[in-house]
This record gives structure tokens, sequence and C-alpha cells, in this order.
């Protein structure tokens, strides 16, 4: 760029990217992770397993599915946020749960490997498989990227199915075994699972995972690392006039994305005890950008939120028989067209002020080109 | 091999026009429509209803001229209108509204998303989970009869093709081609190449982004509508759930030949058309998969695809 | 001599950030002006929005003493205004007829657009050249020349131009500055032009404004401007 | 038609699953787990009703629907001595696995103990243990072995599963029609890949010979020609359409005539007549399938008012349904046969071995051969398979006409 020499503490607004960028860099680290980090353990693994167990028995299970299903889902929607973070929409996490879920099976019914070390040696396969892939199509921006993560889901599908001596091809592998007890000096530190209590045992390792998750995207989004992949978010060409290598810079995220996939698939092996080729497919990805969407790319809760959300309207509107797709998709309308942001983009403050801003004279209209958008 | 070059001919002039909607609309707003299957099933499904059942008053031959029934032809047009007039709702009602309210352009992939939704539970509903389907337009088929053509030349294999095929082919291949002549020598299709091209420009150069946003919308929807009518006819029927899976093939081709390239997209569509056909005469069980591994290894390797413009 | 634009303190904010504070800036019949400043002076922002694609935050702008803030672009250019944006903006896959033919967009008869298409050939030859080609495979003083000409087949009263020397080779800069001053003389119109390249921006312009940090610093003739120290000073950042 | 009636029907149908949403949102929590009334008996289904795949469950679910309004309305069913009014709890999958489960629990949730479905296999295997722990019989649609095999407990076939029908029909092809060369096509999918290795080894122990088995289609595909061009260069006797969904039928039977091909086609699945009719015309003429009850020689007065009914419900029958009605009436005579099995399903299991009722959907439905029972011995060591004719039809002109009728046991 051969542009006009310019003195760079000149304050002007077009360099605002530059000085925000420096900013975050430098920012200092938030004041309350642990406060929430104890209510949230606190909530997760004393009030709601109190809640459900003055539930009737029968019901308890459900319960605790669903529960253990929101973990899980919002742990793998948590790596798609991240590689949102970094700028790239990610619908391909359906195929990295898939990895996980077979790399943890197979491991277990061919290598006889306890389940407990499955979980993070499927999330390490998955950093290798996303090594390999996140190389090259890490380079694509937008719609691209999002485009060939589409493909991959499906790619992974027919991995499984056409290569029947290592994933049992079409049939699956349904003879999983429930993990069993690790003793350590004579203490049990984990108990057996056992088919009468693994829906609860299963709840509190998927929290367990998940809370660990969120732990982890929040030192990593408020490190060094996670500023700098804002600033990628904002503007590429920018941060890489930083000095800053940017290659391995998207594939941490990125890797990190994956290994997030990985575990959430292995978690799903064993809370289903099987797998099969349709255990995480093209749906389940788009589902979870959806979920990042729904709950916000603004705020790192978003993908639980939209977890949340989305998992437990869609299971609520069971009660609208036929028409439970049919209402999905008008209530998701109307919430995109109300917060268009994401749940987590609401702010009580800006609420109070909308609500004042209709009550007294009407905004403006806004301007006729987003300004956001390339051409 | 005479009749994998024709097969992967006719699937590619449907592929490809399958994804010159979805390249048009992506193009002008930047928008993936999710939705874009849904409203090709949809288009099928309103030409089948008009071909079975009239309008549900007109007599059944009504529309016969010298013994040709042109009833077909019509409610093609119909259902493009329909479409047209669904996809300018969508883009005012719905789509404006994201697009200008959210702050990234990625947040109308949940919208279209929930639009996809909302077509595919409603066409389920009301047309229920069955194929729907329409006689052939004509009858009569060129065959050789499992006797290869040339006998000589060593690839050489039968061939068979049914008139209405050859028919629905060119007629695919008009839509194509008054489509691109459309964009190129109309007054909308320039704005809305140059909308596509460079907003702001076109918008400096005075073209009313809004009004040819819409237009865009509408003329891409009606678009996946009249494919699909004339998928129903080429393909022995629709079904109201498959909208879905066609949009997604429909991403894979205007990604193999740049997105919001109409060229693109063309070529796109009859690449894979010809890939699938060559592939599954040699490839077996592995066809799908190679295909798909050979479109991410092109992709990682030439990331704007056939022709498009770099980095969206 | 009568104003043909005129801005009264403008004010125009990115998000949360100002770009413009009060800015007023003047632009006569038949005169050239020129904006310079340092990068991120504010200088384009004034240009955006001018032609409404930034909808300003208080103040007013008057074209032909008629109120124009708050109109679409689209008007804009119906009324007469036209711009030739930052980064020349090129229709890449449009062929070089097909670009200059959308800049007569709002144009509807054909005997005065293709009056027009033949003057600006005539200007630029180059682009009779390259008539039939693909305009994202030109060079940038061709292309740069392209949007020019394809601004003048709107007919405008007034031109804004938007860094015209940016990313040009500095032998074509000196045509593109000559064509400047000749549009200006010869098809009567104003002409308003942000530059970074002051020098070049200064020897063709009768009146200059230079912006530091959202406002205007400095305005007076170009010829006295030439030789001010304190311009140089600006564009090195430092305050008045 | 009655599109615009079914528009109307669906309006109204809108308008009421709101104040029923609205309703039950009013109501909080506490309420809406509140007893249901105690005459009534729930049966779960838990399949797919939407989506791609929407119409392998939709049928299963409408014929269930069907038969309960029916029995509802002639007063219910008496169960040791009880009247009980039927009510279908259903639950939409998505063919997810892990939504399947969801749905299982659901019905543990509800205290139903009786469930049609999953449509898919590997819905049906992820819902085993949970069905096994939690006391659910489940009737899976889904042809995989190891789901009625011991150890597997609870799941019972509900229909015929193609490594049964397949050799019958291979081998009765053989004999009345001297085949001897079979092309199998199969989409890139769990059920329709098991299906095909199935129908490759009934094909091996009827004697045929297999010229081409490794095509697979995409379950988007729409245009077969590629798919079929080198399936019918191979010149086979007959092409056995493994898995495939009544959709996809007529359009590979359709391409398959037009490439040339004079052969049979085999499905093990069910299909519906009017969609053949509409879709592929006279070249389906010939096409084999598995049927149920309503081809003309077998179906009883009751199954013609229950295709009545249906049509009158619904707006059209679909055909698939035949294969899927039974399922249902197994519950409910298994219940009457012995009324503990309404709280404990190991009662339910042991009535399997012994029970035996009459079939009112065909006729003849009280000779002994025709009785409702469960069978599965030879295929699965144990009883998981409710009895039903094993119809073979052929499609001629319309109608599905019976081509010969076999048993599995």
């Amino acid at each position: 760029m051969e542009r006009f020499p310019s003195n760079p503490n000149l304050p002007s607004p077009q360099r605002g990217n530059l000085s925000n960028l420096s900013r975050f860099v430098q920012e200092s680290r938030p004041t309350w992770p642990w406060l929430g980090t104890v209510f949230a353990l606190i909530l997760l693994f004393f009030v709601i397993p109190d809640f459900i167990a003055s539930m009737r028995p029968e019901k308890q299970g459900l319960i605790y599915y669903q529960f253990t299903q929101i973990a899980l889902l919002s742990i793998a929607a948590a790596g798609v946020w991240l590689t949102f973070y970094i700028g790239r929409i990610n619908i391909g996490q359906g195929a990295l749960c898939l990895v996980g879920a077979y790399v943890s099976a197979i491991v277990q019914v061919k290598l006889d490997v306890s389940y407990w070390l499955t979980i993070p040696l499927a999330g390490i396969f998955c950093v290798l498989v996303g090594i390999v892939i996140g190389w090259p199509i890490l380079r694509l921006r937008g719609v691209y990227f999002a485009m060939i993560t589409l493909i991959l889901t499906e790619v992974a599908k027919l991995v499984v199915l056409n290569f029947p001596i290592v994933t049992n091809g079409a049939r699956g592998i349904t003879n999983i075994p429930l993990p069993e007890a690790v003793t350590l000096f004579g203490f049990t530190i984990l108990p057996e699972f056992t088919a009468d209590n693994n829906r609860m045992y299963f709840y509190f390792l998927s929290m367990f995972v998940m809370v660990l998750t969120f732990i982890a995207l929040f030192r990593l989004v408020h490190s060094r690392i996670g500023r700098l992949c804002k600033s990628l978010q904002q503007n590429e060409e920018l941060a890489s006039s930083l000095g800053v290598n940017l290659v391995l810079l998207r594939l941490i995220p990125f890797c990190i994305s994956c290994f997030m996939g990985g575990v959430a698939g292995a978690l799903a092996a064993g809370v289903q005890h099987n797998v099969g080729p349709s255990i995480f497919t093209v749906q389940d990805s788009v589902n979870y950008m959806l979920y990042c969407f729904m709950g916000g790319l603004g705020n790192l809760f978003g993908p639980l939120v939209g977890t949340v959300i989305l998992r437990m309207g869609w299971n609520y509107l069971t009660a609208a028989g036929d028409y439970q797709l049919l209402f999905y998709a008008i209530a998701l309308i109307i919430l995109m067209l109300i917060i268009p942001n994401g749940v987590m983009s609401l702010s009580p403050v800006r609420i109070y002020q909308r609500v004042v801003g209709w009550l007294g004279n009407r905004r403006p209209t806004l301007n006729t080109v987003p300004h956001n958008r390339k051409s | 091999m005479e009749q994998v070059v024709v097969n992967g001919l006719f699937s590619g002039a449907q592929y490809s026009l399958i994804a010159l909607g979805l390249t048009l609309i992506f193009g002008l707003m930047n928008v993936l429509n999710f939705a874009h299957g849904q409203m090709y099933v949809l288009g099928g499904l309103v030409t089948y209803t008009i071909v079975t059942f009239g309008f549900g008053f007109i007599p059944p031959d009504a529309f016969t001229i010298f013994g040709i029934d042109f009833i077909f032809p019509i409610a093609l047009i119909c259902a493009g209108m329909v479409l047209a007039i669904l996809g300018a709702l969508f883009e005012k009602l719905l789509f404006r509204t994201v697009i200008r309210r959210s702050k990234r352009d990625e947040s109308t992939m949940l919208l279209a998303a929930a639009t996809a939704f909302l077509l595919d539970a409603s066409l389920l509903l009301i047309f229920g989970e069955k194929l729907h389907s329409v006689p052939d337009l004509v009858d009569g088929i060129i065959s050789t009869d499992l006797e290869p053509v040339f006998p000589a030349i060593p690839f050489s294999d039968s061939f068979n093709l049914p008139y209405y095929k050859l028919l629905l082919g060119v007629i695919a291949f008009v839509m194509i081609l008054l489509f691109v002549a459309g964009m190129r020598f109309t007054r909308p299709g320039r704005a809305m190449r140059a909308l596509a091209q460079d907003r702001m420009a076109a918008q400096l150069m005075g073209v009313n982004v809004g009004r040819y946003t819409m237009i865009g919308f509408a003329v891409g929807a009606m678009l996946a509508g009249m494919t699909g009518g004339l998928l129903l006819a080429a393909s022995g029927g629709i079904q109201a759930t498959e909208g879905g899976a066609k949009s997604i093939l429909a991403f894979e081709m205007i990604m193999l030949g740049g997105a919001g390239v109409t060229g693109g997209a063309i070529a796109g569509g009859f690449i894979l058309g010809m890939m699938q056909s060559v592939g599954h005469s040699f490839l077996g069980n592995f066809t799908d998969l190679v295909i798909f591994a050979a479109l991410v290894v092109f992709l990682s390797i030439r990331p704007q695809g056939l022709m498009g413009k770099p980095w969206g | 001599m009568t104003k043909i634009l005129d801005l009264q303190n403008i004010e125009l904010y990115y998000d949360h950030v100002y770009a413009l504070r009060g800015v007023s800036i003047e632009v006569n019949e038949g005169e050239t002006v020129a904006l310079i400043g340092a990068n991120g002076a504010g200088k384009s922002s004034i240009l955006r929005a001018i032609t409404g694609l930034r909808r300003i935050k208080s103040g007013q702008i008057e074209y032909k003493g008629e109120k124009i803030n708050g109109l679409p672009p689209e008007r804009l250019v119906e009324m007469g205004i036209a711009m030739v944006p930052e980064g020349r903006r090129v229709f890449p896959f449009m062929t070089v007829r097909d670009n200059l033919m959308m800049g007569a967009f709002t144009r509807h008869n054909k005997a005065e657009i293709t009056q027009t298409l033949e003057m600006v050939l005539a200007r630029f030859p180059r682009l009779k050249e390259r008539y039939h080609q693909a305009a994202g495979t030109m060079s940038g003083g061709e292309q740069q020349m392209m949007v020019i000409g394809r601004a003048l087949m709107a007919k405008p009263k007034l031109l804004l131009l938007d860094e015209p020397s940016l990313g040009v080779a500095p032998k074509l800069v000196q045509d593109i500055a000559r064509s400047i001053v000749a549009i200006n003389r010869d098809e009567k119109v104003s002409v308003l032009l942000v530059e970074q390249n002051s020098r070049m921006a200064l020897s063709i312009s009768e009146r200059a404004y230079v912006l530091a940090t959202g406002s205007v610093a400095l305005a007076g003739k170009s010829k006295e401007m030439r030789d001010d120290a304190r311009v140089q000073q600006l564009y090195l950042g430092g305050e008045l | 038609m009655s599109l615009s009636k079914n528009i109307l029907r669906h309006m109204t149908g809108v308008a009421g699953a709101t104040a029923l949403i609205l309703a039950t949102s009013s109501l909080t929590g506490t309420l809406t787990t509140t007893a249901r009334a105690a005459d009534e008996l729930h049966i779960g289904f838990v399949g797919v009703t939407s989506g791609p795949a929407a119409a392998w469950g939709t049928s299963n679910k409408r014929s269930m629907e069907t038969r309960a309004d029916w029995l509802n309305e002639t007063g219910g069913v008496e169960i040791g001595g009880k009247k009980y009014k039927i009510v279908i709890d259903s639950f939409d999958d998505q063919k997810d696995p892990k939504l399947a489960i969801e749905g299982i629990n659901q019905m543990i949730s509800k205290g139903v103990h009786y469930v049609v479905g999953p449509n898919t296999d590997d819905g049906a295997s992820a819902v085993r243990p949970d069905a096994e722990a939690k006391g659910v019989i489940y009737f899976p649609y889904a042809f995989p072995k190891e789901l009625y095999t011991k150890p597997a407990k609870n799941a019972v076939l509900g229909m015929i599963a193609n490594y049964q029908s397949g050799p019958a029909i291979f081998k009765w092809l053989k004999d009345n029609e001297k085949l001897q060369t079979l092309a199998m096509i199969a989409a890139n999918e769990s059920d329709a890949l098991s299906q095909r290795d199935g129908g490759m080894a009934a094909a091996k122990a009827a004697g045929l010979k297999v010229v081409s088995g490794t095509v697979t289609y995409q379950s988007d595909t729409t245009d077969f020609a590629p798919i079929l061009t080198p399936v019918i260069k191979s010149k086979p006797g007959a092409i056995y359409l493994a898995g495939v969904s009544p959709a996809h039928a007529p359009r590979i039977i359709k391409v398959g005539r037009e490439l040339g091909f004079k052969g049979r086609f085999i499905a093990t699945t069910g299909m519906d007549a009017k969609v053949l009719k509409e879709g592929a015309g006279d070249a389906a003429n010939g096409f084999i399938s598995v049927g149920g009850a309503s081809t003309p020689e077998l179906a009883s007065p009751m199954m013609k008012e229950f295709v009545t009914r249906y049509t009158k419900k619904f707006g059209e029958y679909n055909d698939e349904s035949n294969t899927k009605v039974y399922a249902l009436d197994y519950i409910l005579e298994t219940l009457k046969a012995n009324p503990k099995a309404m709280k404990d399903v190991n009662e339910f299991k042991k009535t399997i071995d012994s029970f035996s009722a009459n079939n009112p959907f065909v006729n003849g439905g009280d000779k002994p051969n025709m009785k409702m029972r469960y069978v599965g011995m030879s295929s699965f060591g144990q009883k998981r398979q409710i009895f039903v004719p094993m119809v073979i039809n052929e499609y001629r002109d319309g109608d599905f006409k019976t081509l010969f009728v076999g048993q599995a046991d």
C-alpha cells in the first residue's frame, strides 16, 4: 500500500480498527470468572439434580437425558462458535462429532480400551483430522468455508459407510459397554455406570465436560491468542500486518474446535451405547450453526444459550403434533426478526432504551446500505 | 459411453438450472438461500397441481390445441409466478429487515434455514408425503436397445433417450439461454449484475438497491420454481420433503463454479452432472465419496471455484 | 458565483466513533475544489455523506439550494451528482462498454446517451481500445479512467472524485489530472476532489480544504496552500 | 382433489395446536404432569414424520391413529374387564437416533410401555438400552437381526424382514421364471445398505449370480439414469432395489425401462400402487414388492373398512400402511390375553410364547395358520416377530396382484 505517510498516533475513526486491535491485545483480564464458575457448578451439580430427584422416577431419565443432550450439543456448538470467532462459518462440526463417536466406539470395542480414555483420545484424533483438513481450507473465507465444511459431514458419513472393515459399515457398532468404575489406591474415583443409573451419571459427566469446555473457551477468548483471533475476525489484512502468523492463529482455534467436536462425539457414543452412520448428520452440523446464531456470536455463552432455547423449544413444541416443525419455523423467523443478533446481544439497558424510544418519538430509519458488507 | 455422456448432459442441464437461481440470490444479497430446494419443490408441486387438477374448474382438455396439451407450459409459468411472488415477499418482509438490523451478514443463514423449515413443514402438511408425478409430455423413445451404436468403437454402447427427456433438455437449455440473455441485455438484468459485482458502485450509478434486490430474489425464486416444474416432468416426480437435500446439492454446484457468477453455476452444474454420470459407471459405491473428496481438494486449491470472485 | 454544493456543520458517526465534526464546505458552480488531509481525516466520509451512502447525524447538505440529505443515492444521480468512489470499484466481470452504460443507468434517452458515450470515448481513447474487454482485467490507470468516464455518463453537474490517483502508475496520474481539468472546463462540471496526493490536488484545483481529525483545519486558495508549511505539518499529524 | 380441503383442515389444525400450546404454557409445569384419565391406554409411536424420510413414519403413525379412532368409536378396548380408550402418543425423531432416545424416554416418563417404531436401523439400535432398562416393548420397522436375537429382549419386528421375503422371492423367480442373474442397488444409507447385504446373502443362498452389487446412490438423487446405466449394462435378469423408499421406486423403474431394461424390479419393502401408477405407469408392471393385507385376495371386510376410514381421515390411503396395520392390534390383543402386561412388560414377554388370536384384517384370519401369533424362531432364536402373511405382490396396471403368499416363522 503506497499511501501517504501518516502518523500512527493520530486518533482517527478509520484507524479505529488498529487502535481497537492494540487495545484488545493489551486489555486486562476480566474480574469475575470464578464467581460465575462456582455459581454454575452449584446450579448444575446440586440444584438441578436435586430438582430432578424430586420428580417421578420414570420422568428422571428423560430430564437427565435432555440435559445431557443440551450439554453435549453445546460442547460441539462451542467449537463452532470458536470458528466463528476467527471469522469462519463452520457447518462441518457434525463430521468431527461423527469421527469422535466412531473413534471412541472402535477403540473401546476393538482395542478394549476404557471409555474414559477414549474421550480425550477421540478429541486428539479429531485434532489430527482438523490439522489435515484445516490447513488447506482455513484459507477460505465466508460462505466458501461454510459450504466446504457443509460437505465434510457427508464425506464423513460416506467414509463410515464405505469402509466397513474398520467402522462396521451400515450396521454401526452396537455393543459398546457402559463405562466401568475407575479406582485408584482403593478409592473409587469414577463410579460404575449401570443400566439403571447411567442416565444420571452421564448427566454429571457431560455437564462436567461442558463446564470445562466453557472455562477453556473463556480462558482462550481472554488470552492473547483470543484477542488476536478477535482482531482476525474484524480485519485479516490488518492482523497480518502486525506480524502475526495467520495460518497458525487460524489453525489453533480450529483444532480446538475439532477437539470439542470429537469430545462431544465420544460423549454421545457413551450416552447412546452404540454408534451408527446417522448419529451425526448434516442436520446436526446445521443445527450447531443455528444454535450459535440464536445465542449470539458476540458472547461466548451464545452457543449454550442457543442450544438451550432451540432444543428445549423443539421439545416443548412436541405438543403441536403434526405442526411441530411449522411452529418451530415460525418461532425461529419471529425471533430472528426481533433479535437478529442473537439472544445474548440483548442487554437490559438497550431494551430499556428501545422501549423508551418506542414510547417517545420513532427512531430515524436506518441507512439503506448495510455498511458492514463487502461487495 | 454415449449413454453416459447423454445422462451427464441431462443431469447437468437440470443441475445448472437449480444452481442458477441460487447463485443469483447469493450474488445479489450474499445470502445462502437454504430454502432454495424447498422453493424448487414448491414450484414442482404447483406445476403438479395445475397439470393434474387444472385450476379446479378448468376442464381437462381446455388447453389442447392441435392435439397438443399446453397445460404443462402454462403450469410451469404459473409456478414461476407463484414463486416470484413468494420470493419477493420473503425478501421484502424477512431478509431485508434482518440484513438491515443484524451486525453480520451471516445472520441471514439462520433466517434462511428457518424459511426452509417453514416451507418444508407447510409442503409436507399440504401435499403429503407421497411422490407426485405427471404423465410424460410426449411418448416415444430413441433407442438402440442394448446394442452398441457404433460397434466398431471400443467404448460405444447402447443408447436410449426418450423424446420427453429430449424435449425437457431443450426447454432447460432455452431457459438457461433466456436467463443469461436477460441478465445481459435487459435493464433489470444489467442492474442486478452490477449489484452483484459491486453493490456500492451500483448504488452510485443510480441503481435502486432495494428494488433490484427484491427483483433479484424474486427471479431467483422464480427460476427455482420453474426448475421444480421442469424436473417434476424430467425425474419421474417430486416429493414434498426432498427440498433440503437439493439445496445442499445446489451449494456444491455453485461452489464448484464460483459463487455469485452465472457462468460458474452453469459450468458447475454440468461438471457435477458429468462427474456423477461417469463416476457411477466406473467407481461403484465410491462415486459420491470420490466426488466430494475431489470437490474439497479442488476448493482448497482454488477457493474461488472455476470462475468465481476470489474470497467471496 | 452561485453555490452548487453547500455543506453546513456536518456531523457523522461510524457506530459510536465520530468521523466528521461540524464540517462546512462549499463548492461553487464551475469550480474545482480539493479536499486534502491525512489518511483517515474524514475526507471520504464527506463524499459518502453527500451521496447518501451514509446518513449524517446533524447538519445540512444543499445542492443547488435544495436540501438533499436524506435522499437515496439513486435520486441524487438523477439530480446530477456523480461520484467516483475510492478504489475505483469497477464492475469487474462486465465489459468496458457495459460499465460505461451502467453510468447512464438513470437516463432513458438513447440518442443522448450515445452522444455522451462518444464524448467519453473521445476523452479517454484508451477505453475505445478496451471497449469489449472485461473491466477487471485492465490496469489500475485504465480502470480509473473508466470509472471517471462512467461517472460522466450520468451527465453530472457535480462530480465527486475520491482519490483518483490511488494505486495508479505515476505517469498516468498526470493524465488523470489533466483529464479532470479538461472535464471541469469543457463539460462545465463542478468538481469536488478528495486526494491524498496533495501536490496533484492543489495543482488542479482553485480552492482547497485541509481536513484533520474530522474537521476542517485549513481552507483557502490552492495556489497559496501549495507553499504553506502548515499543510505539510497537518499531514504529519500535528495540531495547529 | 382434496387439496383445498386439506389446506382448510390444516388451518383448523394449526389453530387447534396454537390453542393447545397456549393452554399448556398458561398452565405451569406441575399441571402438565398431572395423571391422565385412568381409563386411557397410551400406546407410543416414535418415528420419523418430517424431513426427507417422512414417508416411512407418516404412514405408520396414521394407520395407528386411524385404528385407535375406530376402536374408540366403538367404545374402546376391553382389557381385564375394563374398557380403555386408546390414545396414541407420537414423537417425531426426525430420523435422528439422539432424538429417538429422547422419544423413548418421553414414553417412559409418560408410563407408556408399548411403542411402535423407530423406523430406522440406527434409531432402533439407539433406543434399545433404555427400552430394556426401563421396561418398554418396542416394534421397530428395522431389520438388523441383533435387535431381536438374544441377548436383546424387548424389540419385536413388526413386519417381514428382507432376509425372509428376499429368499422366498428369489426362489420363486428362479423356479417359476428361470431367473439366474441379479443386480442390486441401494441408497447410501445404513438401512438400505444393510438390506443390500442381506439381499446379497439371500441371492447367493438361492443360487443366483449377482452381476452388479456395488452401485449406490445418494438419498437425494432424483435422476437415476447415471446410476442405472452401469447396472443395466451388466445385463441382470432382475434388479433388486434394497431398502428403496416408495418415492424412489417409481423413478428408478421408469428410468430403468427407458434405458432398455426388460426384467423385473424387486423390492422387499412396502409400496404404494397409486404412486407407482402415477410415477412409472406401465413401466412398473411386473414390479415385485412385499405387501400387506389390502390385496383383494386377502383383505377382510374389516381391512377394507380400515382403508375407507384412513382415506376419510387423511385424504388419501397409502398402501405402505398395509404392512404397518398390525402392530397396534397385536399389542392390544396380547394385553387382552394377559391384562397383567398392562403394567409389566415381563408379563407381555411371557405371553408372547403362547399367544394366539384371530387376525381380523385377513380373510381366514381364524384359521390356525393365519392366526395372530408371534414368530421368529428360525431367524432370531426367540419369538420376536409378529406373524403376518408374507404377501408377495406384483404391480400390474395400477393395482397390486398377489404373486404368492409365504410364511416366515
